[in-house]
Order: C-alpha cells, then structure tokens, then sequence
C-alpha cells in the first residue's frame, strides 16, 4: 500500500505541477481570476448591497444559494452524528457519590435508579473532581465567549465573522461548559431537544427568508423581496443577510454542540470529557 | 479529598426561587455583556445596539449564574480592590520575568534550577478568591501552581529554590485582602 | 511615540525569544512550562500594549474603542494562559509525568 | 401489392397475452381456466385467419407501433410467410392446448397456471414473430419467446431440469445476444434500417467477407433452429413435459428460429445479394452437415423424445437447405417444409407423450407390441414418420419433392444425395419404432405389469388423430400455403 | 542567472508547488496510513491544501483586504477601485469548503468512534482480520 | 504583502502537516493538527483573506481540535503509523 | 415569475428542515412531511419538463442577480428529464420504504427522512445548476448524507464501509473542486457557461487541460468508474434497504449526468474530442469497467453486492458511450442514463421486498422465492431482463444505442464488451433465478414435497405496487424510448 | 513603520521555530501541547502585527480574539484528556 500510495502521489502530484506551468504568477493583479468577475465584486457589491465586507456580500447574497446548502450540510452533520452515535439505552452500571462524605457507590445492573438529590449524585465511570481554577475562569469566560460569538454573528457585514463563526464560537462556549465543568451540566442545561430544534430552526430561517421571496413576487433568495417588511428599504438587502446569518449562526452554534456531546459520550449524554 | 460540590446547575435551580436574588445579578451580567459589545462592536447604529441589547438580554439571561453564582453587594468594593492589585501584579510579574529570562539564557541552565513541588495550606474559601491566587502564582514566573482545591490547599511547582521559599508570601496577604479572607 | 512602540515590540519580542530558547533549553516537561506559559504571556502583554498605543496614532473615538478592544486581548490572555498553563500541568501530574529534578539528573 | 394499416396483427399478438391475467387469476379453478385458453386459442386463430384473404389477395397489413430510432421500429407487417408460420402456430395452439389439458392432468403436475400461463406467452411471441416488419421487432419476440420458454423446459424444478434449462439458456440467449444482436446493430449501422424487404437492405455497402461473417452470426445467432455446433439444447430441452416439447420442438421455438434465418436471408440479404456473393453454398454446406450428423446421431437414440430431438435438428436444416438453394423451387419447398414438418413432428410428439402418460415408457426398446394395444396412437405415429420421412401420402412428400427439384433447379444436384440419404435414415429411425409397436411381440408383457395398458385418456389422443389427419390432408391440399409463399417471396 | 532573477521566479510560483506538495502529503496519508484517524488527518491535510490554492488565486500583491474602507464618510463608492481589494470570490469559495470539510470531519469522528466501539481497533489490518474473523 | 512570512509559515504548515501524519500517538496527531490548524489561520491572514482566517482560527483551533480530541478520547491514542 | 425551477429543490430541502423539527415534537409527522416535499418536487419538475419542451432552456436567476455573478439554474432538456426522474424515483422510494423503515429503523425514522430528504436535495439540485462551485456543494450534501445513511445499519459492517466511502468520496468532491479551481485560474468565473465562453480560446493551456482532468478524475471516483469503484459496493450493499434503493439508481446516475454536463456545457466536444484525444483511452477504460464489473459480479454471494457490482458495470456502459465522440454514443448514455437508474430502482425495489420479509439476500437464502413472493419476483425478473438487455424492456434500447454508437466510432471493444457484459448479466441473474426457481426454502422442505406446499408470504401491498409499478415502467419507457429520444435527447443534442 | 512591523513579525516566525520544534518531537504529549500553547500565544500577536501591516487593524483584532478563546479551549481539552485517562505512555508511542 505504501508502494501504491507512492505511486498515486508521484503521478497526481506530476500532474498538478504540470498544470502549475501555465499559470499566472502568485499575486499578479492582472490574472484572469482577479480581473473578470472579481472586479465586478469588488467594484458594485458595497452600491448594490450596501455591505461594506464583500466577502459577506458574496456569501449571503451573490452567493447566498451556496451559503444556504453550506448550512444544510452542517445541519446534515449534525443530524448524522445524532443519528450515528445516540443511544438511548440506558447504562446498567450507575455511579453515585455521596457527597457530603465522597463515598463513591457502584451500582451493578440496576433496575429503579438511585434518587439523585442533595445527598446523592449521578457521575461517570472515571469521576475526577472538576478542577476549581478551570472551573472558576471558565465560568467567567463563558459569557464573554458568548456575548462576543454573538457579537460576531451581528457583524458580518462589518468585519470578517458572520453567522458561521459567531455560530462555530458560540458552539464553542457550550463545549467549553462542558469541558470546564462535566458534560452533565451542559446536558442538562441545554436539552437535546432544544439543540435539536435550535439545529433544524436555524436553517429554517435561512430558507425561510429566501423563500419568503418567491411569493412576493421575486426570485428565490432576492432580499429586495421583503422590502414591506423592513423599515429601511435602502439597507433591505443587508438586512437579509443579517437575517440569514443569525439563522446560521442559530444552526451552526447547536450542531456543534450536538456533535460533540454525541462524540464525546458515545451518544449516550452522560459522560464525558 | 472533598470538592466543591457547586454546579451552577443546581444554582440556577435554586435561586429562580427567590426573585431579586436572580434579578440582581442578571442586571449586573446584562450592563456588563452590553458593555463588552459596545467595546466590541464600535458602532453605534439603533439596529447594532438594538440586537446587542438582544444580545445581552440572551445571554445574562441564559448565564447569568455563570459569572455570579452567589450574588453579594461586596463584590462591588472587590472590584475596586482586584484593579487596584492589578499593577502591583504586573510588577511583579515584570520582576519574575527577568529572573526567568535569566535562567533561559544562562549557559549553564541545568544548574541553576532546581524543580521542586511546594506545597501550602490557606485560609481563603471562596472559587474566585482562590483562583485569584492560583493564577497570580502561575503568573509570576517560577512558579506554576499544579492544583488548588476548596479547601485552600495549593500545590505548587517551582523553578529554582529561590522562588519556592518565597511562596506564598506577600501576594497571599494581598489576594486575601482584595476579597476580605483571613489569610 | 513610534519609539516607544519600538521599545515595547522589541521588548516582548525578546520575551517571546526567552520564551522560546527555554522551551528548547529546558530539561524536563513541568520546567518547560516555566518559559513557555509565562515569558510569552509576557511577551504577549507587552507587545498587544505597544500595538494597542501605536493604534492610538488617530486620537478618534474610534481608535479609542478598538484600543480597549486589543486591550480586550490582554485580559483575556491573562485569564486563560495561566489557567492553560495550570491545566497542563496539572494534566502531567495525574497522568503521573515524574518531573524533572537535579538529583534524577545525577543519577 | 398495397399495404393496409390494421390493427388485427397486434390484436392477434395481444389475445393470447391479455389471456395471461384471466389465467392467473382463475388459476384455482381448472376447468374455467382451460376453457379461456380455448377461448384464446380459438380467437387467435380466427383473427389470424381472418387476414387470410387480403394477404392471397396479394395486400399486406401493416402497422407501427413505437418508432425506437429513425428506420427501427416495433412494427407489425403480415406478408404470405408470416401469415403462414402464424395459421402453423395458432391452429397448432389450440390442439396443443387440448393436449396439454389431457397430459398435465394425467400426470398431475405441478404449477399448472404458470405452465398455461407460460404457453401463452410463448404463443404470443410466436406469433408476433412472425407478424414483425423488422429485425428489431423480431429479434425482440425471438428473446421473449426465449425467456418464456425457459419456465416451461424447467418445468419440473429438479435438479436434471435445472441443467437443461441451463444449457438452454446458454445456447440461446447467448447465440442470440452474442451473435444476432451485434449482427443487427452493425446492419442498422451500415444502412439505418431493419425493415424486411424482398430485395434485401444493402445496396451494395457490404463486401463479401463482411456478408458472409454477417451471415454466418446470424444463422448460427438464431440458435433455436438448431445449426449444429448450437443444437444441443435441443435434446437437452427434451426434459420438459411433452406439450411443451411438442409446440416447442415441433412448432414454436425451433421454427422460430428457422422462420428467423429465413427472414435474414430473403429480407435482409436479400436472394439476389446472397446468390451474387454465391453464399447460399456456404449456408447449404452447413445445413448438409446438420442433417446428415442429425440423422445419424438420431439413429443411435434410444430414448424416444431424444430421437425425436435429433429428427428435429436434421429437419430443420432441411428448410435452411432449401431457403439456401436460393431457386424458387427450393425456396418453396424450404418453406412449406415448416407446415410439414410441423404437423408430422408434433403428431409424432403427441404420441410420445401419449405413450408415455399411458404406460409410462420412455425408451423405443421397450415400446415392442404397445401398437396392438394403443392402435390410434401408433397409427398416427406413423403417419407422423412418414411425413416427416417425406412419403406419400403425407404433406411431408411434397416439401421434400420440391425440394429435391430445388437442388435440381439451382445445380446443385450434389446436395440432391443429401436429401436422399437423410431420407434414408429417417426411415431408418422411425420405421422401427412403427415396425416394433405393431408387430413385435412385448416381452414383459406378462410379468409386471399391474395397470392393463390401453390407449391415453381422449384429450390425448384426438389432437394426435387431428394432426395425423391434417398432415394427411396437407399433401392433398398444400394449395393456401404455396399462394402464400408465393405472395410473400414474390415467386 | 543571478540570485535577484531567481527570487522573483520562486515568489512567483512557490505557493503553487507547496499546495501540490502538501496536498500530496495528505494523500499519502489517505493512502497509505494504517490507522484510520491518521488518514482522516490526511484527509484534512488534503482539504485544507486546496483551500490554499484557492486562497492563493485569490491573493493579489498591492491590495488590501475585500472589506470596503471609510463606508460611513458618504457614499463614496465612486472610489473603489477593483485594483485596491483582493479578489473575494475565492474566499467565499473556501469558506464553504471549510464548513464542508469540517462538517465531514465530524461525521468521520462519529464514525471512528463507532467502529471503534465494534471492533476495539482502529488499525485497518487489524480490522480486516476481525472481518475476515467472523 | 510580505511573501518572507508566507513562505516561512507556509513552511511551518508542511512540517506539521508531516509531523502529524508521522507521529506515532493520535492525541499527538490531534495536537499537532491544532498547530497545523494554527498555521494555516496565519497564512490565510496573511494572503488578506480575513474572512477565511476567522473561519479557520474557529474551526480549526477551536472544535475540530475538541471534536478530535474527544474522538481519541473514546477510541484510543494507539496508532501503528 | 416562474419560480417551479427553485421550488424543485426548495420543495424537498424545506421539508427536511420541517422534518427535522418534527423529529422533535411528533416523530411521524415527518413522513408525511416528506412525501409531501417530494410530490411538490417531482410536480414542479414534470411542470418544468413540459415547459422545457414547449419553450426552450429555463434559466433562473437566483437572488435575481445575473448569470455570471449570482448563481443561476438553467435548466435545459436534459436536465429537465433528470430532474423529473431523481424527484420521482425519489417520491416513489419513499412511498415504498415507509415499512422497510419502520423495520430497520424504527427508532429515529424522523431523521431518517430528514436525511433521505437532504440527499434528494443534493441530487437535485446538483442537476438543477449552472454553476461549477454550487455544484461541488450540492455534491458534497448528497455525500454526506450518503455516509451517514451507509454508517446506519447496525448489523453489518457499514460505519466501516462509511468510512472508507468517506475517504475516497472526499478525494473525488476535492479532485473536483481542484479542477474548478483550475478552471477558475484561467478564467476567472464558475458559471458553467461562461466559463465555456472563456475556455474556447485556451485549448492549448495545459492548466485547462489539468483542470479538465482533474474535474473528470473527480467525477469518476464518485460515479464508480471501474478502478475507483471499491466503495460503491460496500456502500451500497451495508446500507439500509430504505436508503440503498435511492442512492443505487440516482447517485452514480447523477454523477454520469455531471460527467456528461460537463463534457457538453463547460468543455465542449470540440476541445475533448479534437483537442484532446483521450476518448480512446476513456472508452477503453469504459470497455474494462463494463467486462471487470460483470466478473467481480459473478463473484459474489450476496445479492445486493451483485447488484451492486452491476451498477459498477453499468457505469461503464454510459461513460463509454458519452466517450464515444457521436451522436449516438451520447444519445445512448443519456439514454442509458434514465433507464438505469429505473432498472436499478426497480431491482433494488424488489431487493428491499426480500429483505423486509427475508431480513438476508445472500444467495442461498432465496430458495424457494419464486413460490413465496411471485410478485415481487416478477418485479424483480423483469427488471433483470433489462438490465440483460431484453427487448421491450428499456434496458435493451439504451444498449441499441451505445452498440450502434460504438460501432460508428469503431469502437468495436467496446461493443464486444456490452455484449460480454449483457452475457454476464443474463448468467447472474439467472443464477439467481434458478436458486429461486429450483430450490426450495430450507423451513419448508420438512413437509414432504416442498415447493407443492409452499405458502406465499408476500411483502406489503404498498411495496409491491411501487415495484410492480416501476417494473412495467420499464417496458413503457422502453417502447417510447424513440419518442423520449425525439423529444428530449436529440433536440438537446442538437442544441449545442 | 510598517517595515518594522514586519521585521518584528518576520522575528516572530522564526522564533516560532522554537515550540514548533516541541510540538513537533515532543518527547511527551504534553510537551507538544506546551509547544501549541505558545505557537498560539506567538500566533495572537503576529496577527495583530499583520493587521497593521496591512493598516486594517479592526478586522484582525477580531480573529486574534477569537484566537486567544479558542486556543484556549483546544488547549484545555487536551489537558482534560488526561485528567480522565491515565497513562502518559499508554502503547508505543515514544519516539
């Protein structure tokens, strides 16, 4: 296999450098890729969206169909590790700590589950006691993580960002949660459920918006559509894209999580990191 | 070995019960985040504030427990105190510095440290105070703190001889004072 | 004031090379974390404050705001990278990484 | 010669095709479903005939189905030579359907509404063969014919069935896809057509060499007729319950494949194309070898179905033979030697079967004296042999006659001997089988044998009397089909 | 042909040929790893070198990056000059390439872990014998 | 821009990327992808595409290392190449 | 404003994403949801269809913004065929599966469909484009949801075979993506057409000629072109039944469709045929795909990797015949194309009866079935004989087509090689047939004569009339398939 | 000044060497997540630098900020790693 790779890698990568040869040089302003529809990019995005960032205005506009599928398939990854991993059996091993002395009980084959409350709680296989430093800065962080993931899902427009990272940094923070304290907590403080909806909801609006188009009138993804229903038709096309990106940054940020929580316990959301 | 037990799971269950005791700290984590946007996004359009006013509705909302678990009015004159430690800090962490470019640089390096593990017993209590300390030793260079638990124990791993006799010195005094512990 | 943003730059940079000579030089994981945790910290302090200055060139409110925003960095950095740094070590203890000392180096 | 747009030729191919979901569907009540095969059967033959009289009259019905690409269409066309080989098949449906009532009950076989079922679909394709205007169309009933066949020679689902079916399979899908279709792709390639038509479809884009490996693919791709180095599926086939091997092996299949090479040569090549090229030779040097090997092998044959099978190979090469002579005369006696040989084989066949459901034998040496007790039956046996021998008064006589003037006709008179030694040797097959039945004395008569034999159950034995007879009348009166190879060769 | 020749030859094509070098390391990976995760980095490894070719298509020496400057002053869009901002197209490109690539990064993950959990191995031969095993 | 820094880090991503594919640990191969991950944001800042460096310091850096990690973490970090 | 072209891919892509909400609020509400998302897809595509015929190539604007710069559908005659095809065989599967589901997945069915639905999304709406870029996206989304469909069946062996899907499934979505990368270099755009404009002037760039194969190379790894093939069959053969009887007909098919748009719209025939000289060498791939695929059938002892080793050969029969470099060669393949993606359905139709009543198709667990489930056997036969080639059905006008192709281009390899194949063909299956036919079930043979007493334990009604449905599907498309080849193909053709 | 910025990222490349050189032949894991931690932390400012460089500051601050949370993160979880399992050695992986 070695020998076969080597060969594969010999031939292909001859192949590609062959095709370097007629290439124009790295950075020649007069190549055809940055001449012929880079300029018209360049030159009539920020007149006819009004968004400064042209990377976004390709993204959610020009382009925006791409973005839409973009999105699609990182629900689709989400959806698939949901349904890859989860496993909704139950665990017949439990393990409980007592907690005001730290007694850990080992619970083999249980039928009725031992009540979890002040005295007892549910932990993993291979316990440690979440550690205080990470615990205590992570806790502070979090929130500021969140406000700037958000942050940046409201900025696309401005700045580079957009809903996929805001989307990708909130998800981020929910896994940070998870890391710093146990994976219960985030469990439990975020139902699968919601992740879920969250997941399917954020793409929803996406091809909601763009498909709110179509009935009034135009074509599929065209924001000047929605002009009724915004109060600044001059900005009516970057206000679509904000709304699109909220609407990846809504998926984006819950199937990240889906899929670590799913990865990290096996898919069974009790365990993990 | 006992652990803190807190999650701020069972927090947030605890505390919906009493009203203003959710309601402060939720206050307090929204004028912050909206800070924080302001600072971050720069701009002062109605529809960028309006959404970080969202924004910040959402996640004090949401997390509000995260940052103050248990909400004091203290905290305010801690504030005060922490900024006031700040330069104080990073003068000795400037301090610190140096020794340890010192050691980097010193041809002979493998003399002149000495790795040890230190270990000491405090009195602080709470998460944050103790974090304080942690972070504050691993900071000043020479010393790296390996754990820390509720109890106020620290283990800490040290460069050279020197700066593990200094511990915890000075700055365990300051660090108490900040958030009003005996040492 | 370009060259006090000199200074500084130049001063966390040779943090930043303290930093990475002990990584090299150091014997042992936990007294390689001694310069790599804290002497780029260090570096990072001193040269985000120079940038942060240097961006104040344009005394607008809006190199203010982004000034607070690079200090931003700062803080965050000073939050985490100890907490990174502890992190790890405290990693290499419970997976039971023996640490260097002078005696096991004598023998 | 008009062409008439009618409907009756699909009508004819359908009958026996839309019967299938009324076979099935009644397939818990015996009597009713054979009724509709009657009823089917019946139909058939008068749609068929009912065309008779525009098509003496020198007209031909047409009509296009589905036009697949420019010059290949699934059409229907009914000249004299298709309207023969369908009133062959159609009558010879309905007496085998008789029979095959009569048999399958009689040896209470299994799955009877598939093998009805099965029979009319290869009915169908038959005659829709012989109705196509094109290569297209018949290659596509040639194959369904195939396929339809295969559950019938698989009848009994046992292991010896499995193998034959096996062979058969390989035989003729793989003659048919691996031959006859290249052959008839590469014809549309050269000339963007397939319809038949009796000066041929080349002008003149083929040379010799690419003609004659044409035509060799096709005569020896149409495997159901039996060529030689392709004809063992034949006696392989020969597991399958009489009926089948009676339509099949007398009617159906193999004429099938013979009306095929027929239509190939006259329609395709075209006469004057073959005899310019001089490759009737070629085909008639093959056919020669197929019917003296065939006869020879026959005479060693001790199984009488087996027999039969070998008789069929070597006849069948009989028609090729005289197709090949390219004379009228041959050409005539070739293909009247269809309706001949059709009803003299399928008479012998019945009787086969006849025998075997009454006494249960199987092999022609322990047929001595059953003549005595089945006297219809071996009466018709051997009206059967000689007509297919090729003695008056059979049909059999006046086929052969015309062929042998045939040979004469197109100088070839070496290939007379031909005939006549395979004549020969059909008699010697046959005759003692007759001779053995009637005169020779059964020895285990008096030992084991607790059924007291006498003739099969009459569903049996009137369709071996009706094709006697009819093979019988056909000398006699060999009038319709000879206007109507006439009407269809233009001779 | 002297050094000053040379480099601009090099800077005109090196970050073509290391994309192909690179990218061939990660099909290597693909290829000829044993272990499964190690060819999903290789796998990576391959994605993220096309990225950099696009990247590289888009670069353009002299201009700065695709965010419009100084909206806020009026509508001075009369002054854009394409030559002044890198080619943007490439980078929406890639920016759908990477979320694609790390959505099929994290679908591989599950994967892994799944197989993981059957067979205990993630070694391909090790693998193929349990297969052959059963 | 500055085709020095390009080239130098462009170099750096090579080293790690046969670094990672060699290393005889997948937690190590996890690592040494964030670094690689690392290097890639740079080149990406520093060919100008902004949008592209914030997508990869997110992904890369951040979740696809934790995804990885987590992955060896309930597999194993055995590897015989 | 017309806007049918959208909703064929909106349609189904909005009712995953409703589906997907269902599986959490009502898990069943999610199957409705999405037959319905597919009927209004495949009533948007067949309106499409019969507006592509009366009035010419649809081009829609997405976002409103023109061809070069937004991204635009255009819809020709061709796609427009395949487009009513994948949304129908797509509707017609689900309509089918709704049992096969509730047996192999009974646990998260909304999310299966969810994940159906995105796949048919991406097939769709890789037909439905214009654009080089929207096109790797699309593809990358009906991958991904492919691998996740692959991993699902517990039994077997298919997270293994998901991964190694995954692998080469990347290489080839990248190999393609490279080459549009190199296309992009030379001509700045990714619209199909545009770039064919630019394109025209560069033969002789060796970028463009790199470019073309890569994009080529690509596309083959993901059809399953002969030696890029060894995912497809563990694919496809691991992969719940449900699944597998969409992905079989549609993904390769899809792909070849790629393969054809891209040779036709983006490069021309004029650069590969005349410029380029490889058709030689593809069409002897193609004859090696078609015979390699039939024996690596013969090999195998499981029904479902027999039918899929044909898909593998049945590959080769369109890339030889788009490789041919004439009008009937082309005709054929695009031919070949519809028809083997309803063969192939209606095998894999018949294919999932014997598995929701048999739960195993290896070969010897099939004694017997001609008695027990005679009506999806006769699905099953006829759909057999297609893909041998037997005349009415449709399979055998396709086959008419690429032989008489061949033979204009002298490719007389390649028609020896559809003979062999079709051979082969007709020996699997009647290999198969005659374990069916002879044998029979080993839990009935105690009771004396077996198959005289075998009781028929036929699958779902709903099942049986889709398969039997599309069996006789099979005959009609292929008495029409003149007229399909007047209407669409040659017009198409002519077009360009 | 743009110049000096440049040479001071230049510098910080190379001496990116450095940890480099540890992620890269380790000997532990945890060497290599210490060599990591400081590309990230070297990595922060250099993208600072660059965003200077190319007088575009507001748009690099972004990225180095979300650099700094998510180096940060990756770092824990691989930290975390070990907090869980045991066995720095765990099979042959000294190199």
């Amino acid at each position: 296999m070695k020998f076969f790779g080597f060969v594969v890698v010999c031939l292909v990568g001859g192949l590609l450098l062959y095709g370097t040869a007629d290439f124009p040089d790295w950075g020649d302003p007069d190549s055809p890729a940055s001449t012929h529809l880079s300029d018209i990019y360049i030159e009539h995005a920020f007149e006819q969206t009004q968004v400064p960032n042209i990377v976004t205005a390709i993204l959610a506009d020009y382009r925006g169909f791409d973005t839409m599928f973009e999105t699609a398939v990182i629900f689709c990854a989400g959806l698939a590790c949901f349904l890859l991993l989860r496993d909704f059996k139950e665990r017949k091993e439990r393990f409980y700590r007592h907690v005001p002395t730290g007694v850990i009980l080992h619970v083999k084959n249980s039928k009725k589950a031992l009540r979890v409350g002040r005295d007892f709680e549910h932990i993993d296989k291979d316990w440690i006691p979440s550690d205080l430093i990470i615990k205590t800065v992570c806790r502070i962080l979090i929130p500021f993580i969140q406000i700037y993931a958000l942050y940046v899902v409201a900025h696309g427009d401005f700045s580079p960002g957009g809903g996929f990272q805001g989307g990708v940094i909130f998800g981020s923070s929910l896994i940070l949660l998870a890391i710093s304290y146990d994976l219960k907590i985030l469990v439990r403080r975020i139902k699968e459920k919601v992740l879920g909806i969250c997941a399917a909801a954020g793409v929803l609006v996406y091809v909601g918006i763009a498909a709110i188009c179509m009935p009034m009138g135009k074509s599929f993804l065209d924001y000047s559509a929605l002009e009724m229903f915004v109060f600044d038709p001059h900005h009516v096309r970057a206000l679509g894209m904000l709304g699109v990106e909220i609407g990846v940054g809504i998926a984006v940020a819950a199937v990240m999580a889906i899929i670590y929580i799913n990865i990290v316990s096996e898919g069974r959301h009790d365990e993990g990191l | 070995m006992t652990v803190s037990t807190r999650s701020p799971g069972q927090n947030s269950c605890k505390q919906t019960s009493g009203y203003l005791k959710s309601f402060f700290p939720f206050l307090i984590t929204f004028f912050i985040m909206f800070l924080s946007w302001i600072v971050l996004s720069g701009k002062f359009e109605p529809l960028l504030l309006w959404l970080g006013g969202i924004s910040s509705f959402f996640v004090s909302y949401y997390f509000y427990d995260l940052i103050f678990p248990d909400f004091k009015l203290k905290y305010f004159t801690v504030f005060f105190r922490f900024v006031r430690y700040i330069p104080w800090i990073l003068f000795e962490i400037l301090k610190a510095n140096f020794h340890l470019l010192y050691i980097a640089f010193h041809p002979r390096l493998k003399e002149i440290i000495d790795p040890q593990i230190v270990i000491f017993k405090t009195n602080l209590k709470s998460d944050i105070a103790i974090t304080t300390l942690a972070n504050s030793i691993t900071l000043t260079p020479g010393t790296i703190t390996v754990s820390a638990n509720s109890d106020g124990v620290f283990k800490v791993h040290a460069l050279d001889r020197q700066t593990a006799e200094a511990l915890p010195g000075v700055m365990l005094e300051k660090v108490a004072k900040i958030f009003g512990e005996k040492i | 004031m370009d060259i006090f943003v000199i200074c500084l730059l130049t001063i966390g940079l040779f943090f930043f090379f303290g930093g990475a000579v002990g990584i090299i030089r150091m014997p042992g994981f936990y007294t390689r974390l001694h310069p790599a945790g804290i002497l780029d910290t260090m570096g990072i302090l001193v040269m985000v404050v120079a940038l942060a200055i240097y961006n104040l060139h344009q005394l607008t409110f809006e190199s203010v705001l982004l000034t607070i925003k690079i200090l931003l960095i700062v803080f965050f950095v000073f939050l985490s990278s100890p907490t990174a740094t502890h992190s790890i070590v405290d990693a290499g203890m419970r997976a039971g990484l023996r640490y260097w000392t002078k005696k096991k180096e004598k023998e | 010669m008009n062409t008439i747009l009618s409907i009756k030729p699909l009508l004819a191919v359908l009958v026996s095709l839309l019967v299938i979901p009324v076979l099935v569907s009644s397939s818990d009540r015996p009597n009713v479903r054979e009724s509709w095969i009657f009823i089917a059967g019946t139909i058939t033959l008068l749609i068929v005939l009912s065309m008779l009289p525009v098509i003496l009259d020198g007209n031909q019905l047409a009509l296009t189905l589905f036009e697949i690409a420019p010059g290949a269409s699934i059409a229907f066309r009914v000249d004299g030579l298709g309207m023969l080989f369908a009133i062959v098949a159609a009558s010879l449906y309905i007496v085998t359907s008789i029979y095959s009532i009569g048999y399958m009950r009689g040896l209470k076989e299994h799955g009877q509404t598939r093998f009805v079922s099965f029979f009319a679909l290869a009915i169908s394709a038959t005659i829709g063969a012989a109705f196509s205007a094109n290569l297209l169309t018949l290659y596509m009933f040639y194959e369904i014919l195939s396929l339809a066949t295969y559950p019938l020679v698989t009848h009994h689902q046992d292991t010896k069935s499995m193998i034959s079916g096996r062979r058969y399979l390989i035989f003729i899908l793989g003659t048919s896809i691996g031959l006859v279709l290249p052959a008839m792709i590469y014809c549309y390639h050269v000339t963007g057509t397939l319809e038949f038509s009796t000066a041929g479809i080349f002008s003149d884009q083929l040379s010799k060499p690419a003609a004659t490996v044409l035509l060799l693919m096709f005569v020896f791709g149409f495997a159901k007729a039996g060529i030689m180095p392709f004809h063992s599926w034949l006696p392989a086939a020969m597991v399958a319950p009489t009926p089948v091997s009676a339509l099949l092996h007398a009617v159906a299949v193999v004429k099938v494949g013979v009306f095929s090479i027929i239509r190939v040569m006259t329609g395709i090549f075209g006469v004057e194309l073959l005899s310019t090229y001089n490759l009737g030779v070629v085909v008639m040097c093959i056919a020669s070898f197929t019917i003296l090997v065939g006869s020879c092998i026959a005479l060693s044959q001790d199984e009488l179905k087996r027999r039969l099978a070998y008789s069929t190979i070597s006849q069948l090469s009989y028609i090729i033979f005289g197709v090949a002579l390219l004379s009228p005369q041959g050409l005539l006696g070739g293909i009247i030697h269809i309706v001949m040989h059709a009803f003299g084989k399928i008479t012998l066949f019945f009787c086969a079967g006849a025998i075997f459901v009454a006494t249960g034998k199987k092999y022609v040496s322990q047929m001595s004296g059953l003549g005595k007790k089945m006297p219809f039956t071996f009466t018709a046996f051997f009206i059967g042999a000689l007509c297919v021998i090729g003695l008056p008064p059979s049909g059999g006589f006046y086929s052969k006659w015309n062929l042998i003037l045939g040979t004469l006709e197109a100088e070839q008179s070496i290939f007379m001997l031909v005939l006549l030694v395979s004549s020969f040797l059909n008699a010697f097959y046959f005759l003692p089988i007759v001779y053995k039945g009637f005169f020779e004395k059964s020895n285990e008569e008096d030992e084991n044998m607790p059924v007291k034999i006498r003739e099969a159950n009459l569903c049996l034995v009137i369709p071996l009397i009706i094709s006697a007879i009819i093979s019988i009348v056909l000398f006699f009166y060999p009038t319709v089909f000879v206007n109507l190879i006439k009407v269809g060769l233009a001779i | 042909m002297g050094m000053t020749d040379i480099i601009p030859l090099i800077v005109a094509k090196y970050n073509y040929w290391l994309f192909v070098v690179l990218m061939m390391i990660g099909l290597y990976a693909m290829i000829a790893k044993n272990n499964l995760i190690k060819k999903l980095v290789g796998m990576n490894i391959f994605q993220t070198a096309i990225i950099l070719f696009y990247v590289s298509i888009g670069y353009k020496s002299g201009a700065t990056l695709p965010i419009i400057q100084n909206v806020h002053e009026g509508h001075g869009h009369a002054a854009i000059h394409a030559a002044d901002y890198i080619n943007p197209l490439p980078h929406v490109l890639m920016l759908t390439a990477i979320v694609v690539s790390v959505a099929t990064f994290g679908v591989a993950m599950a994967l892994a872990v799944k197989i993981y959990q059957r067979y205990h191995t993630l070694e391909e031969d090790e693998l193929r014998m349990r297969l052959s095993e059963k | 821009m500055p085709w020095q820094i390009d080239m130098i880090v462009l170099f750096f991503v090579i080293l790690c990327a046969v670094a990672a594919i060699t290393v005889k640990d997948l937690l190590s191969t996890a690592i040494l992808f964030g670094a690689y991950s690392f290097m890639m944001c740079l080149l990406w800042a520093v060919m100008g595409a902004v949008d592209v460096a914030f997508t990869e310091a997110s992904v890369g850096a951040g979740v696809s290392t934790v995804f990885f990690v987590a992955a060896v973490f309930r597999t194993s970090r055995r590897t015989k190449d | 404003m017309n806007n049918y072209p959208a909703l064929i891919v909106i349609a189904p892509l909005l009712a995953a994403l409703f589906a997907g909400l269902a599986v959490w609020i009502e898990d069943r509400l999610s199957y409705y949801i999405a037959i319905l998302g597919l009927a209004v897809s495949s009533f948007s595509a067949l309106k499409v269809l019969i507006q592509v015929i009366e009035s010419g190539t649809i081009q829609y604007k997405m976002a409103g913004w023109d061809a070069p710069v937004g991204i635009e559908y255009r819809i020709d005659l061709l796609n427009a065929m395949v487009l009513l095809l994948i949304s129908g065989i797509a509707l017609f599967n689900l309509i089918a599966s709704y049992k096969n589901v509730e047996q192999e997945i009974s646990d998260r069915k909304g999310s299966f469909y969810t994940i159906y639905l995105l796949f048919v999304t991406g097939l769709l709406g890789v037909t439905a484009t214009g654009d080089l870029f929207n096109l790797y996206v699309l593809i990358e989304i009906t991958s991904l949801t492919s691998y996740a469909m692959v991993a699902l069946s517990d039994k077997d062996r298919g997270p293994l075979a998901s991964l190694n899907y995954i692998f080469i499934g990347v290489i080839g979505a990248s190999f393609y993506l490279l080459g549009v990368g190199y296309l992009y270099m030379k001509t700045g755009s990714l619209n199909m057409m545009d770039v064919a404009d630019i394109i025209a002037s560069q033969h002789d760039s060796s970028t463009v000629l790199v470019g073309f194969i890569l994009c080529m190379i690509g596309v083959w790894i993901k059809m399953a072109l002969f030696p890029m093939h060894v995912w497809l069959p563990n694919a496809y053969s691991y992969s719940p039944v449900a699944f597998s009887r969409v992905v079989a007909p549609l993904m390769t098919k899809v792909m070849v469709y790629v393969m054809i748009r891209l040779m036709i719209t983006v490069f021309g025939f004029e650069y590969i045929f005349n410029t380029l000289h490889l058709s030689e060498a593809v069409v002897w791939l193609a004859t090696i795909a078609v015979l390699a695929g039939g024996v690596l059938a013969l090999a195998q002892d499981n029904l479902k990797k027999i039918l899929a080793y044909i898909i593998v050969c049945e590959i080769g029969y369109m890339v030889g015949g788009a490789w041919l470099g004439n009008q009937s060669g082309m005709t054929g393949a695009i031919l070949h194309l519809l028809n083997d993606a309803l063969m192939t359905f209606a095998l894999f139709l018949g294919l999932g009866n014997m598995v929701y009543m048999l739960g195993k198709v290896k070969l010897n667990n099939l004694q017997g079935l001609f008695s027990r489930m005679p009506w999806t056997m006769t699905g099953f036969v006829v759909a057999a004989f297609s893909i041998v080639g037997v005349p009415p059905t449709c399979g055998f006008f396709s086959k008419w087509y690429l032989i008489s192709g061949a033979f204009e281009a002298g490719a007389y390899h390649f028609a020896a090689a559809l003979i062999i194949s079709s051979l082969i063909c007709a020996i699997l299956f009647f290999k198969v047939f005659e374990i069916c036919f002879f044998q029979s079930s080993p839990d009935l043979q105690g009771q004396g004569h077996g198959h005289k007493f075998q009781v028929m334990a036929e699958a779902p009604v709903s099942m049986l009339i889709v398969s039997n449905l599309v069996s006789f599907s099979l005959i009609v498309v292929g008495v029409f398939s003149g007229t399909i080849v007047k209407t669409i193909i040659l017009p198409f053709l002519q077009g360009i | 000044m743009t110049d000096f910025f440049l040479w001071i990222a230049l510098g910080l490349c190379i001496l990116m060497f450095c940890p480099l050189y540890r992620v890269m032949f380790g000997p532990t894991v945890l060497d290599r997540l210490v060599g990591v931690n400081a590309i990230g932390s070297k990595t922060v400012v250099l993208l600072l630098l660059i965003g200077f460089i190319y007088k575009r500051i507001d748009m690099f601050v972004d990225i180095a900020l979300a650099y700094a949370f998510l180096n940060f993160i990756a770092v824990l979880a691989a930290s975390r790693y070990f907090h869980k399992r045991k066995g720095l050695y765990e099979e042959s992986f000294l190199d």
